[in-house]
């Protein structure tokens, strides 16, 4: 029971690296820093088993298990304390962040070993874990805000690690900025709960919510402001539309940054967010079909755009939006455990995938253009093997991982009524397809053909076992990470969801009160779904397969012969360029035009002067008075005087 | 007329007691300056004054004369009224101070009035005295200022510096008998001083009480004498460097009473000497048992000394001499058997032994000015602060411990 | 018998002419004395009320008014001797350099 | 008895107060404080304080004023001379110290106070003593700590500054 009644050692040692490497760590050799950061991540990782250990013979009543530290704020009812919870769904977060934040760290030290800023790199890495360890063990909304914004920060430092970059520097604001937004709302949501509920703990809000009325299909109840609310945050930080314009160029950061962060932990936060109000969710029907559409339409939106990017880590931060938009697709038809089962299993593959395209560009000396690369099977097998294990696991082939949550999302779009519909069904095969195309698009243009690059300018190297260890871990849990479900092929019990059933109970809580959400489902329907899935992937492969394998020549002549929608498609639907005319410029006009030259050059200087002028002109009148005669001043004494006796001898007789 | 008197007896009684001490005092000063003449010429081994009068015994009465008959001129520039002013503070303050001292224990009957040997009779008269004496310092500094002179004005500076200074140590050597006595007023001080220790050795402050005021005494007659500008604290008046020092510019009468003041000082000085430490009246030796004769001590010394006086009258060589010591020699012969007569023999007492030991003190002072030289300004200001002050203090706080110890 | 209330008054008068001298005289001595004389007045009320009301207390701070006098007696004239040194004058309105 | 001398005392020393005004000459002014402050002993007398009275000329007369000679006569300050550059104290001061010793003396002519009785309490010095020992001890002793400062700082100002070294 030790690391229970310890949580906070867990969140505490990233921090304690972070703090020893961000202080001391830049006059220390590398292998101090290693020790340091790995040492805090991976002593987490542990104290993470240990609990998980613990929390197997910790008693169902005893779920979830929380503990407050201190108080925190209190102000009139409102009260908010440092606390931390524990319970499944924070269990399986906490496994994925610091395993795979540990395996990522590891990789760090071989990916970073010749770049600047070694140790405030992993100082920033152990300070993104702590607050990411915040967000998933926080008791209350608070704490898990706090995270929130910390892993935020984290992210905006990471993204502009390479400071000097004027375009890493400008995706980081850009991140920084598209999040306020989504925070705002965040907040928002934050403060209509407390107004609503009275508190901001998991453990009164939840319960709260489940015994309140819900909202009516179609109903913008308090519940639905509330979850749309919400929603508009986990957009923000789960890059959905409209607000995953910065995943992106979130790229700009180191590639293992972009793997941890941008792929396996951050970016899922607002998963986990609807994940953990899900009640609240399930109360507002507008609230899940938002959820559902918006996830579906980011799905496919990003997956068009990868299509047919030519950068090897813009595809994957496409597919990473638009799996997250999988994920998001799965809360809404109201199969949280899936969406909670893809997020683990994206997390093992896609940080497989950006680890293996990080391999691939520190072996051709950072060259990331797919279109300069080929032929590199021979070269760096390991890194091909990996990867190729990655894409055959989110492309959803049999067996991988990705397989079976991808499928369990597809079934639940198909069947769980009243939430699911044929439509999302539709888009997630579609999804499926594209997916499958454009990452065997990046295989077959990464590692077959002839190479394209110059051969005497790069030597193709096999990166260092430091990095490829990684990359065998994850591809081993990219296999395997999906077999907890598999039972459920053969209608046995899906163990990952029975492990988290007692979070999601209240969802059939909320259940009785509804049509149920889940039709029992006849193994056949599920059956043909699933050959549905794997057709499409199947698809997929074969198309790529043609057009970069067999008939090299084939994209540049649909190119040509589809200008339009390839411009469109290659612009990214010129949303940036959109929201740059809709919202930046207008927002930069006014700031200049009328915050700047007016509020702040005539109200606030003009304040600010104005209050000097008249304190110098008050002086300079009252200056006069100082005549440096003495006998002056024992006149204004005297007057004084006067006053002040009169004044004591009228309160005496008064 | 008598009955008013009686009727405004305190008046009446105070103006005569005045009238009496003034009289006898100013004789005395004139004959002082005799006295201080004559010895200083026998430490020098001088005659001293001898052509005016046998002995130079009508030398006073020359010199007053000469006062008065000088001109009295008034510097050019000098500020009139200031400079009048000096002299007259200075000859008051100095006799107002006599007015306190009392001469003897026992009333006397003026105007049906008991009154005592003191003009006034305050019992917080050593107070006064010092309050009145710490005036002092303005005829000296006044007169220096006034004369709108140089001399007079370092005089004066020098002066009031010294005296101010002095006077601490003055006062602060005197605290020690005041706790003994555990009164200001001279009269207790000298009734604690009464009785024998060892019927022999009466208990007198200086060497009786809690602890013996040898060091306030020392401490006291130092400070007087620097108080009184007397040599060899006379830097006021140094000839030598300031030619005639704050009086330089005063001639005649009021030079005369700078002169007077000084003198006046030194006696005022002298009796609180023989009151704080030398039991005042108080007989040395007791007059109980078989000392009772020494009752008779007063007349046996006036008519010896009568006796001598006419022995050396009928040998002298001019004839007024032979007349005058003859004549004077009666009288005190006259006076001495006054003192013998049982209705007068107490009452004698007292005033005897007080004249006798001022008498004593004022030797002293002739003695110490015929014998040590001056000192150096800087060596005045080093005794006054770091020699009298603290030992002052000293004796001070170990008196209070011996009192708090015998008091246990 | 005098009235308490005499006494009091005339340290009121008393006081009064402090402060008229002290307004009136240039002499930085002389405005010093002013003080003084200031001074001396609220004495003669302490001991007025001390005596009418049969407390010794009114004395003792009478006391302690007269220390403090000497200590800035003390201090002041040392001011003074520098101002007189300094500036080679006794008249404040010639003391003024502070100003403006 | 006592009124006689008490008007007495008091014409001498309100007469003495204005010459101190009215002097040129800073040592006149000085000699009619002094008379002043003799006069304001003869007062304490009257209303029994026979100890302060005396320590009033000890340390007023004798020692304060004494100093304020002393410098005077160091300085040679001579007649002071009238400048008026003080508007503010030469139109409304006289009037504004008039108002002052006015108001002052109306409010306490208005009060009824008990009659002085010098008589009332014998000697006091040995209460008083008491008093100040026992009761006023700390402040008794902040004065001397007091007294200490004030001729350390004294000397350090008055000394030339060639002595420093």
């Amino acid at each position: 029971m030790f690391v229970l009644n310890h949580l906070w050692i867990i969140p505490l040692l990233p921090l304690l690296g972070a703090a020893v490497n961000g202080i001391f760590g830049r006059r220390w050799p590398h292998a101090v820093t290693n020790s340091i950061a790995l040492g805090a991540t991976g002593l987490s990782f542990v104290a993470v088993l240990e609990l998980f250990r613990e929390f197997t013979h910790l008693a169902p009543a005893n779920i979830p298990w929380v503990q407050t530290y201190l108080p925190w704020i209190a102000a009139g009812g409102f009260r908010s304390d440092f606390s931390l919870q524990v319970d499944q769904l924070t269990m399986v977060m906490l496994l994925v962040v610091t395993g795979v934040g540990f395996v990522i760290h590891v990789y760090s030290t071989g990916y970073m070993a010749h770049e600047g800023g070694y140790a405030r790199f992993f100082s920033y890495l152990n300070l993104f874990m702590f607050f990411m360890l915040v967000l998933v063990l926080g008791a209350n909304y608070v704490v898990l805000f706090v995270g929130w914004e910390g892993v935020g920060l984290c992210s905006y430092l990471l993204i502009g690690f390479y400071f000097l970059r004027q375009s890493a520097t400008n995706a980081g604001n850009k991140a920084f900025w598209v999040n306020r937004i989504g925070d705002f709302g965040f907040l928002l949501g934050m403060f209509l709960l407390f107004r609503t509920f009275g508190a901001l703990d998991f453990a009164h809000v939840l319960p709260a919510a489940a015994g309140a009325p819900a909202d009516a299909p179609g109903q913008f109840g308090t519940m639905t402001w509330i979850a749309l609310l919400l929603l508009t945050g986990a957009c923000g930080k789960s890059a959905q539309i409209p607000l995953y314009v910065w995943l992106p160029d979130a790229m700009e950061g180191p590639t293992p940054v972009s793997a941890l962060i941008h792929a396996a932990t951050m970016v899922t936060a607002g998963v986990y967010m609807v994940a953990r109000s899900h009640v609240i969710f399930l109360h507002s029907p507008v609230a899940m079909t938002a959820v559902a559409g918006i996830g579906a339409l980011t799905a496919l939106f990003a997956a068009t755009i990868g299509l047919v990017q030519t950068d090897i880590k813009k595809v994957l931060a496409y597919s990473t939006v638009s799996q997250l938009g999988y994920m998001f697709l799965a809360c809404g038809v109201g199969a949280f455990s899936a969406g909670i089962f893809h997020l683990m299993t994206h997390a093992f593959f896609k940080g497989l995938l950006f680890l293996a395209a990080g391999s691939v560009i520190h072996a051709t000396g950072g060259e990331q253009d797919m279109r300069k690369m080929g032929g590199l099977r021979k070269k760096i097998p390991w890194t091909y093997w990996t990867m190729l294990i990655g894409t055959l696991a989110i492309a959803g082939i049999p067996g991988f991982s990705g397989f079976f949550s991808k499928d369990e999302i597809l079934a639940a779009a198909f069947t769980s009524s009243p939430y699911g519909s044929t439509l999302l069904w539709v888009v997630g095969v579609t999804t499926a397809l594209l997916t499958s195309f454009y990452m065997f698009r990046l295989i077959f243009l990464t590692f077959f053909g002839s190479a394209r690059y110059d051969e005497h300018e790069v030597h193709v190297h096999e990166s260092p076992r430091n990095m490829l260890v990684p990359l065998v871990i994850l591809a081993v849990l990219s296999v395997i990470g999906g077999w907890q479900a598999a039972p459920a092929l053969w209608g046995g019990v899906n163990h990952f969801e029975h492990f988290l059933e007692p979070v999601f109970s209240t969802a059939a809580v909320v259940g009785e009160q509804m049509p149920s959400p889940k039709v029992p489902e006849a193994a056949s329907l599920e059956f043909m779904l699933m050959l549905v899935a794997i057709g499409a992937a199947a698809i997929g492969l074969y198309v790529a397969w043609r057009m970069y394998i067999q008939r090299t020549g084939m994209p540049e002549k649909l190119a040509e012969s589809l200008k339009a929608p390839y411009q469109l498609l290659s612009g990214k639907y010129f949303v940036d360029e959109l929201y740059a005319a809709a919202i930046v410029r207008p927002l930069v006009w006014i700031s200049r035009n009328v915050l700047w030259h007016v509020v702040d050059e005539q109200m606030i200087d003009g304040a600010v002067n104005g209050v000097a002028d008249v304190s110098r002109h008050t002086g300079n009148t009252v200056r006069q008075t100082e005549s440096g005669n003495t006998r002056s001043y024992a006149a204004w004494i005297v007057v004084g005087a006067i006053v002040f006796t009169s004044l004591l001898l009228w309160l005496a007789v008064r | 007329m008598s009955d008013f008197l009686i009727r405004h007896s305190l008046i009446a009684s105070s103006v005569v007691k005045i009238a009496v001490l003034l009289f006898m005092v100013l004789t005395a000063l004139a004959y002082l300056t005799w006295f201080e003449r004559k010895v200083v010429a026998h430490i020098q081994s001088r005659w001293g004054p001898y052509r005016v009068g046998p002995h130079g015994l009508l030398q006073p009465l020359a010199d007053g004369l000469k006062f008065i008959m000088k001109e009295d001129p008034m510097p050019a520039g000098v500020d009139k009224f200031v400079f009048v002013l000096a002299p007259l503070l200075a000859m008051t303050v100095a006799l107002t101070a006599l007015g306190i001292i009392p001469f003897g224990p026992q009333e006397i009957e003026l105007f049906g009035r008991k009154t005592s040997l003191a003009i006034v009779d305050l019992n917080l008269g050593l107070l006064f005295l010092f309050a009145i004496s710490s005036l002092g310092v303005y005829g000296v500094a006044l007169a220096g200022w006034a004369s709108n002179s140089k001399y007079p004005l370092l005089g004066g500076l020098r002066s009031s510096a010294q005296m101010v200074s002095y006077e601490l140590a003055l006062t602060l050597s005197v605290v020690g008998v005041v706790l003994m006595a555990g009164s200001l007023s001279l009269r207790d001080i000298i009734q604690s001083q009464s009785g024998w220790s060892w019927h022999f050795l009466p208990r007198w402050n200086l060497f009786a009480g809690p602890l013996p005021q040898v060091l306030g005494f020392f401490c006291y007659f130092t400070a007087a004498i620097a108080e009184t500008n007397r040599a060899p604290f006379d830097l006021a008046e140094a000839e030598q460097e300031l030619v005639g020092g704050f009086h330089t510019e005063y001639s005649s009468m009021k030079f005369a009473m700078f002169f007077m003041a000084e003198y006046a000082n030194m006696v005022t000085v002298s009796c609180l000497a023989t009151i704080l430490f030398f039991g005042g009246w108080l007989s040395p030796c007791p007059v109980t048992g078989h000392w009772i004769w020494t009752l008779y001590l007063p007349a046996a010394v006036f008519v010896l000394g009568g006796l001598g006086l006419i022995w050396d009258g009928l040998h002298y060589t001019t004839p007024i001499g032979k007349f005058e010591l003859t004549v004077l020699g009666a009288v005190l012969v006259g006076v001495g058997g006054l003192t013998a007569a049982p209705f007068a023999i107490h009452f004698a007492q007292g005033p005897f032994w007080f004249l006798t030991k001022v008498l004593a003190f004022l030797f002293v002072y002739v003695w110490v000015r015929g014998t040590l030289p001056r000192f150096r300004y800087d060596q005045l200001m080093a005794i006054g602060w770091k020699l009298l002050l603290p030992v002052s203090l000293a004796n001070v706080v170990f008196t209070s411990l011996a009192l708090v110890v015998k008091n246990k | 018998m005098v009235p308490v209330s005499y006494y009091v008054v005339l340290s009121a008068v008393l006081f009064g002419l402090g402060i008229i001298g002290f307004l009136f005289k240039r002499n930085i001595i002389t405005m010093f004395m002013s003080i003084e004389l200031m001074l001396n007045a609220v004495n003669l009320a302490f001991i007025a009320f001390s005596s009418v009301l049969g407390n010794l207390a009114g004395q003792v701070y009478v006391f302690f008014v007269i220390v403090v006098a000497a200590a800035e007696a003390a201090v002041g004239l040392a001011i003074v001797i520098l101002i007189a040194r300094n500036r080679k004058t006794l008249n404040v309105e010639r003391v003024n350099l502070l100003k403006l | 008895m006592t009124a006689v001398l008490f008007f007495l005392l008091a014409a001498v020393a309100v007469a003495a107060a204005v010459s101190l005004i009215l002097q040129r000459e800073p040592i006149h002014s000085a000699l009619s404080l002094i008379v002043v402050m003799a006069a304001l002993a003869g007062l304490y007398l009257l209303l029994g304080a026979e100890f302060i009275s005396a320590v009033q000329i000890i340390v007023y007369a004798g020692a304060i004023m004494v100093l304020f000679i002393f410098v005077i006569m160091l300085l040679n300050a001579g007649v002071e001379e009238r400048t008026q550059f003080s508007r503010m104290a030469r139109y409304i001061g006289l009037p504004l110290a008039f108002v002052l010793g006015a108001g002052l003396v109306y409010w306490i002519t208005r009060w009824t106070m008990g009659t002085a009785s010098a008589a009332s309490m014998g000697s006091v010095t040995r209460p008083l003593a008491m008093m100040l020992f026992q009761d006023y001890v700390f402040p008794f002793e902040l004065t001397s700590i007091l007294i200490l400062i004030a001729i350390v700082g004294a000397v350090v100002l008055a000394r030339r500054e060639d002595e420093r070294q």
